[in-house]
């Protein structure tokens, strides 16, 4: 089992939740999070004081997956996040060792969907 | 009152204003009341009682406060309405809207209006015995800055800034006084108020408080506006709400509702002339257009509050006259036709009428100037007098044309020339960053 | 003011109204009038000077506005003490009785109170002469509307709409106009107002703006209506604040401050009782309130500014006649009366009224209408007349009475007939979605 | 005005205040004014007739009404500026603030203003032929506790509660009050007013509505404090943004600009004063200030709806004399002062002044004392009277002064004896959690 | 060391902590996010517009924990979240490298807690 | 690859950021959390009911970094974020499996960056 983690634009999630559903993945958690990078941020300024925004608005996605849905899910985001625009995000993935489904008590691959 | 021509104005006018706003801003009074002062004497015909006037004074001075807050309900209805990037940027234009429709309707909007030179006499006549025009300015410039404030709300949260702001100062300053003139003060000016009339054999047309000369205009006034701008983007291929803060858009509609009283009761413009019955009517139609609406929507507050708006819109016109039974109908049925004609407006011809300003001043003002002529029927419907159904129709149909014509040429000219939309780019990162440079949470940015 | 019965109107509403309310609402009147317009003639007596009507217009116009105003405050006073997710039902909740309050005082409540047949005359006549009775039948309205607005505090959270919303129609159509009527505006009626002077050898019973008749009587229906509803889901077994937004509870709060001064030196009635001792005794009672209840709550926002409005409920019933030192002591008491059996309701007695309404409308009104019976006193405290201890009393408890009474059964019959409070799921996702569809911050929901 | 001496009150208030402010609070008065009633006879010289004195307390009334309701526009304009973490302290202040100079103003304040031994007579009296004092006791209170408001604004964010609020009940009960003496209500007092006049020929100093006596002195006082309180912890050092939530900054200042007009017109103190001029040019120099304002700061919305307070701030002293064209000019240059005094003060000499409010009412408001004696001049610029410069310049000057020396003696014993800087704990905390135990969205806590 | 990680309904948080203290787990991290999984979203409406939200307020809370207190962690978010329906939510668990308290420097097993 | 998790107090966001820029780390994802350990909580009351306060305001940083920079993003964080005192916050450290650059479809050590 893996937990993919995906940063993307904010303007994206709508798409890639509709490729992750085409993709039968139906299960996710999200964040409002702000986000730093190669793209670069924005001076606001108040009443004469100028201030820098470097942490941009931004939307994370946790997907934990059965193996065999990494790499459709991986393509999935990919599909609906990229405008290959600076800030269009990252994807990481890591180990899962266990996921239990509270309802029920299920552990392992089947309690992951 | 005194009127005088002040020629150094208008070339001051032209010929700086281009260059050095700023500059002009603040210097070109000064110079220009220098010139004046000096030979400017005799005071107007005084035909009341110095205590009458006060009264009078005060009677528009509480109904230009009174309006005058309507223009924070502007405010606050629009930034409850918008989404939360384009916060700042409603508040702004109507803030911004207000002191240039100011500006504009003292120099040629409310002389154009009432017939009269101007205001640039000395103000020892200014504040004597002509301190009534003066307060009279005020409250009908509260009227006319309602133009620009009610277009702000269809074309929200994607049009360019200084543009609109000059579009919208051509119309409060000539086409809105225009059709005041024609429709309110001046039944010979052009022979419009004259031949409206004769269409019911001498009964003038009847708009009391504005529905049609006010927010029909101004409605329809928006809806070229909008035409030309087009939708939002993605706001017919997205799923996502797109309204921010119900608080504050039922804290705006609340401010107008409650500023209304001023805007239709003192309409009678005379102390003398306050009316129980056009308070009430005021009432019941805001009541009728509740309760139509809270039933209709299914108990949507967007629909509630508006609806609450509608009725008082399409009241304005007959509210002197009509049975206040008869104002709860009007308001009632403006209430629907606010739910009816924004759905199809918006949903049906895509038309993105952001606050559902056309379904509301304009279709709605547009029913008042009507209901006036079929519910102002002292046989039929207990009115206090008679108007006539086909002046009134003709009078509401007057003031659409001229708001269409009015509207496709100034902001078609505005888009020709200056371009009136944002770039995709700033309609993505919202018009208060865009444009403002600050968001409405500054804080929320971490 | 001429009178006329009107059998149609009566009528129509028995029999349609249940069924298609809607259509009935915009037709009705329109029947309705016509039928009646033919016969209504005759004037009603003046027995004024026309520019004193209209100085008495103007005066009760304003009055009219200002506690109109105060409607809002209701709202957000409510919005900002509740949780996020039923700020838009505190929205439509006061809108929407403020609406059918304004029907069903118009059609039966008002008539009830003043005696009389009711408006169905025609509009001529309402507007000229009687101008007058329009305009006072709107300044009593934005009385009584405060009745279904100060409940609605109480039930916040997990009333049902409907239900209540017909429930508060029965108490402003006959409940308060009953009571209204025997302490305000008729002793003779069912010999009430008589029975209670005579305790006091005559001195009538004294309710200036309405401490009891309004505040008290709208507290004292809002326990059983509490009661009969039961504490909010884990009020009692969570740790969770139940508070949402300060900043509007304060905004309520103010504009509730505001026009209070409508409140209470509108109520004077006529332009020539306007009164710098009812307006400095509602600022001095307000300040008690402020400062008493800031210092026993250790600087609680939420204790502070209802404090204030503490303040001015219990002055209403004495400010024509206390000493502004007194009013201010009443103020003061008032403040610790809400902080004390706020938390003695809410805490020891574990009954879960939300906003407080009934320590701050029901304990601190009645504590205004009896101590208007001991600081109205003009030899011990200055005041400008001698008042009555018993018979302020004697009216503060039949006002208690008559509420308790009439909560129990309309609020019980409710209960018993529809249900009154929303299911669990229901209360859960709050109010907004399950009744309205849509949650206050729409953008929130990503 | 009858007037009585009330020994009473004067002790009490020495001996217990300090030790029981509840007991007092409550007791005192039923006290004070039982001792007192038995003796209070005689009612005061009656110069007019009972229907104007009916008009002069409307209008009166109005204005207080105006002008209280702007104190929501000074809570909600600071809540909006500081930081969420210090939103409920903003409320707080305003209000407490508030109560406490109607306390101290009754007392002591009014009476030593208007050079009368106080209001402790009994209610008889003050109620019926002498209810217009009471009004405008309250009237002018309403400009009073303004003084504390503009303070509040400088010192947000770090300030402890209690110092605070006893150094300004002193300003609002001593300094203030002699100020007001000498420019506004008695030449003679002290010599002062003779002699700024003097310096002009005997041509009076000028400050119709309170540019100089409440604003700039306001602004001036509020300048010590902010220097002995020192700047915020890292206002100089973070980058973070300082200002939470423009919507509430710009409903403050809506609330503002609306009961401004309440301050101005109002100003006149009898309706038949009531004056067009002193409108119109109020919202001249408002209208100068936004867009002065609007172009100089490129669209932003806190300069912009600042600006629009510094046109009318600069406006009060010549809004009955200046034309209306000259009062754009005169609102025009305050808002361009406030966008470079801000500036400068805050960037350049880093005093961390919340709100501005040294550059607002202090410098702008000083700004509207001057210009009142530069374009008030019949000759050159349209007014209706003559002023004279250097009386204008003098009386601007002394207010300064004596705003200085108050305040720095004043601020500077409270900071000596009791401290007035919240500990930093307190501080990063934020206001509301240390001083309120609750913070203005309680919900958000999880 | 282990991470835990768990989404479960806002409503639940009060008796999850609870659950947590009474098994002497007193240290986490709470986020409010949105989830979607089987539990239906519903449909809003504004002023005749419908739309779909199908990202339904959840909280997310993360423990990092020695191995030993994975089990009772996992029990104790189970009692205080379990109610039967769907979208009572679910636990991930991930193995930890390395923890380090900042005040300290402590690393490691003993930095955890 | 490595994730670092860092719990910090608001306050020392500022901080470090700079830190990790003077690192060489541009790169992070920022959430605003509430966290609960050994720092007490404090109790607000309102109209005289008090509540306990025990999660209090955290700021929590995400940094996807490869081997080399582990040991230096931990000290720049400390560095940032050291007052201390107690709730000074903790820093995880877990496994990272993969990294996609969404923009280029990039994986791997090259996509971290
Ligand atoms: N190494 C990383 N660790 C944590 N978050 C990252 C990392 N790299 C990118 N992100 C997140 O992804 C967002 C987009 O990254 P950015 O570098 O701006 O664009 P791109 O990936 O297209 O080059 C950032 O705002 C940040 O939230
Ligand atoms: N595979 C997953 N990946 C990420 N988050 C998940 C996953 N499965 C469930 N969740 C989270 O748990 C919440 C509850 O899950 P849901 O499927 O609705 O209920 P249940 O677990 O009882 O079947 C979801 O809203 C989501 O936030
Ligand atoms: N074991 C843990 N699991 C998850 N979060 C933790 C853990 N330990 C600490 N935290 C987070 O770090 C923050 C600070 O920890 P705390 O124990 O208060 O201070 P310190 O680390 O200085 O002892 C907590 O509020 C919490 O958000």
């Amino acid at each position: 089992m893996k937990k993919i983690e995906a940063v993307i634009q904010p303007e994206a999630l709508e798409k890639v939740k509709e490729a992750l559903f085409d993709a039968d993945i139906y299960k996710m958690t999200v964040h409002r999070v702000r986000g730093c990078g190669q793209q670069r941020g924005y001076s606001e300024s108040y009443r004469g004081k100028i201030y820098q925004v470097n942490l941009l608005e931004k939307v994370k996605l946790e997907i934990a997956v059965n193996e065999e849905f990494v790499k459709p899910a991986i393509n999935a985001i990919i599909k609906g996040a990229r405008t290959g625009n600076i800030g269009d995000g990252k994807i990481l993935v890591t180990d899962l060792n266990q996921c239990v489904r509270i309802r029920t008590g299920e552990e392992g691959n089947g309690a992951i969907g | 009152m005194k009127i005088k021509r002040l020629p150094i104005i208008q070339r001051a006018l032209n010929g700086r204003l281009a260059l050095k706003a700023l500059c002009s801003i603040i210097l070109l009074p000064m110079i220009a009341v220098a010139a004046n002062a000096a030979d400017g004497v005799g005071a107007g015909t005084v035909d009341k009682s110095v205590s009458c006037v006060a009264g009078d004074v005060l009677f528009l001075f509480i109904g230009a406060v009174l309006v005058f807050s309507m223009h924070a309900g502007f405010a606050f209805l629009e930034l409850g309405t918008v989404r939360k990037k384009n916060q700042v940027n409603a508040l702004q234009k109507i803030l911004v809207d207000w002191a240039v429709s100011t500006v504009i309707y003292f120099v040629i909007g409310y002389p154009i209006a009432r017939g009269m030179d101007g205001f640039m006499c000395k103000a020892g006549q200014l504040g004597s015995m002509d301190g009534i025009e003066l307060i009279r300015f005020f409250f009908y410039l509260t009227f006319a800055a309602c133009i620009p404030a009610i277009i702000s709300g269809g074309i929200a949260e994607r049009a360019k800034f200084g543009p609109i702001m000059i579009a919208n100062a051509c119309l409060v300053g000539v086409a809105y006084p225009v059709l005041e003139r024609c429709l309110w003060w001046d039944p010979d000016f052009m022979g419009v108020g004259k031949a409206i009339a004769s269409l019911g054999g001498g009964v003038p047309f009847t708009d009391f408080a504005g529905s049609v000369v006010v927010h029909s205009f101004g409605g329809w006034l928006a809806l070229p506006a909008i035409l030309l701008l087009g939708p939002r983007r993605r706001r017919y291929s997205d799923g996502a709400p797109s309204v921010s803060n119900i608080p504050f858009l039922a804290l705006g509609s609340w401010i107008l509702c409650v500023g209304w009283y001023g805007f239709n009761v003192v309409s009678a413009a005379s102390v003398e002339g306050v009316s129980g019955l056009v308070a009430v009517n005021s009432l019941m139609a805001m009541v009728g257009g509740i309760l139509a609406s809270v039933i209709v929507s299914k108990n949507d507050p967007g629909f509630t509050h508006n609806g609450a708006l509608a009725g008082l819109i399409a009241i304005c016109a007959g509210s002197a006259v009509v049975h206040p039974l008869a104002a709860f109908a009007i308001g009632a049925i403006a209430g629907l036709i606010f739910f009816f004609m924004f759905t199809i407006e918006t949903e049906r011809f895509k038309i993105d009428d952001v606050l559902g300003v056309w379904p509301l001043h304009g279709v709605a003002g547009s029913w008042g100037g009507i209901a006036a002529g079929i519910f102002g029927n002292v046989k039929l419907f207990g009115a206090t007098k008679d108007l006539n159904f086909f002046v009134q129709l003709a009078g509401t149909v007057f003031a659409i044309a001229l708001a269409l014509v009015s509207g496709f040429v100034i902001f078609g000219l505005a888009k020709f020339v200056m371009g009136i939309r944002l770039s995709e780019h700033d309609e993505i990162i919202g018009a208060d960053r865009a444009i403002h440079n600050i968001e409405a949470y500054p804080e929320d940015v971490l």
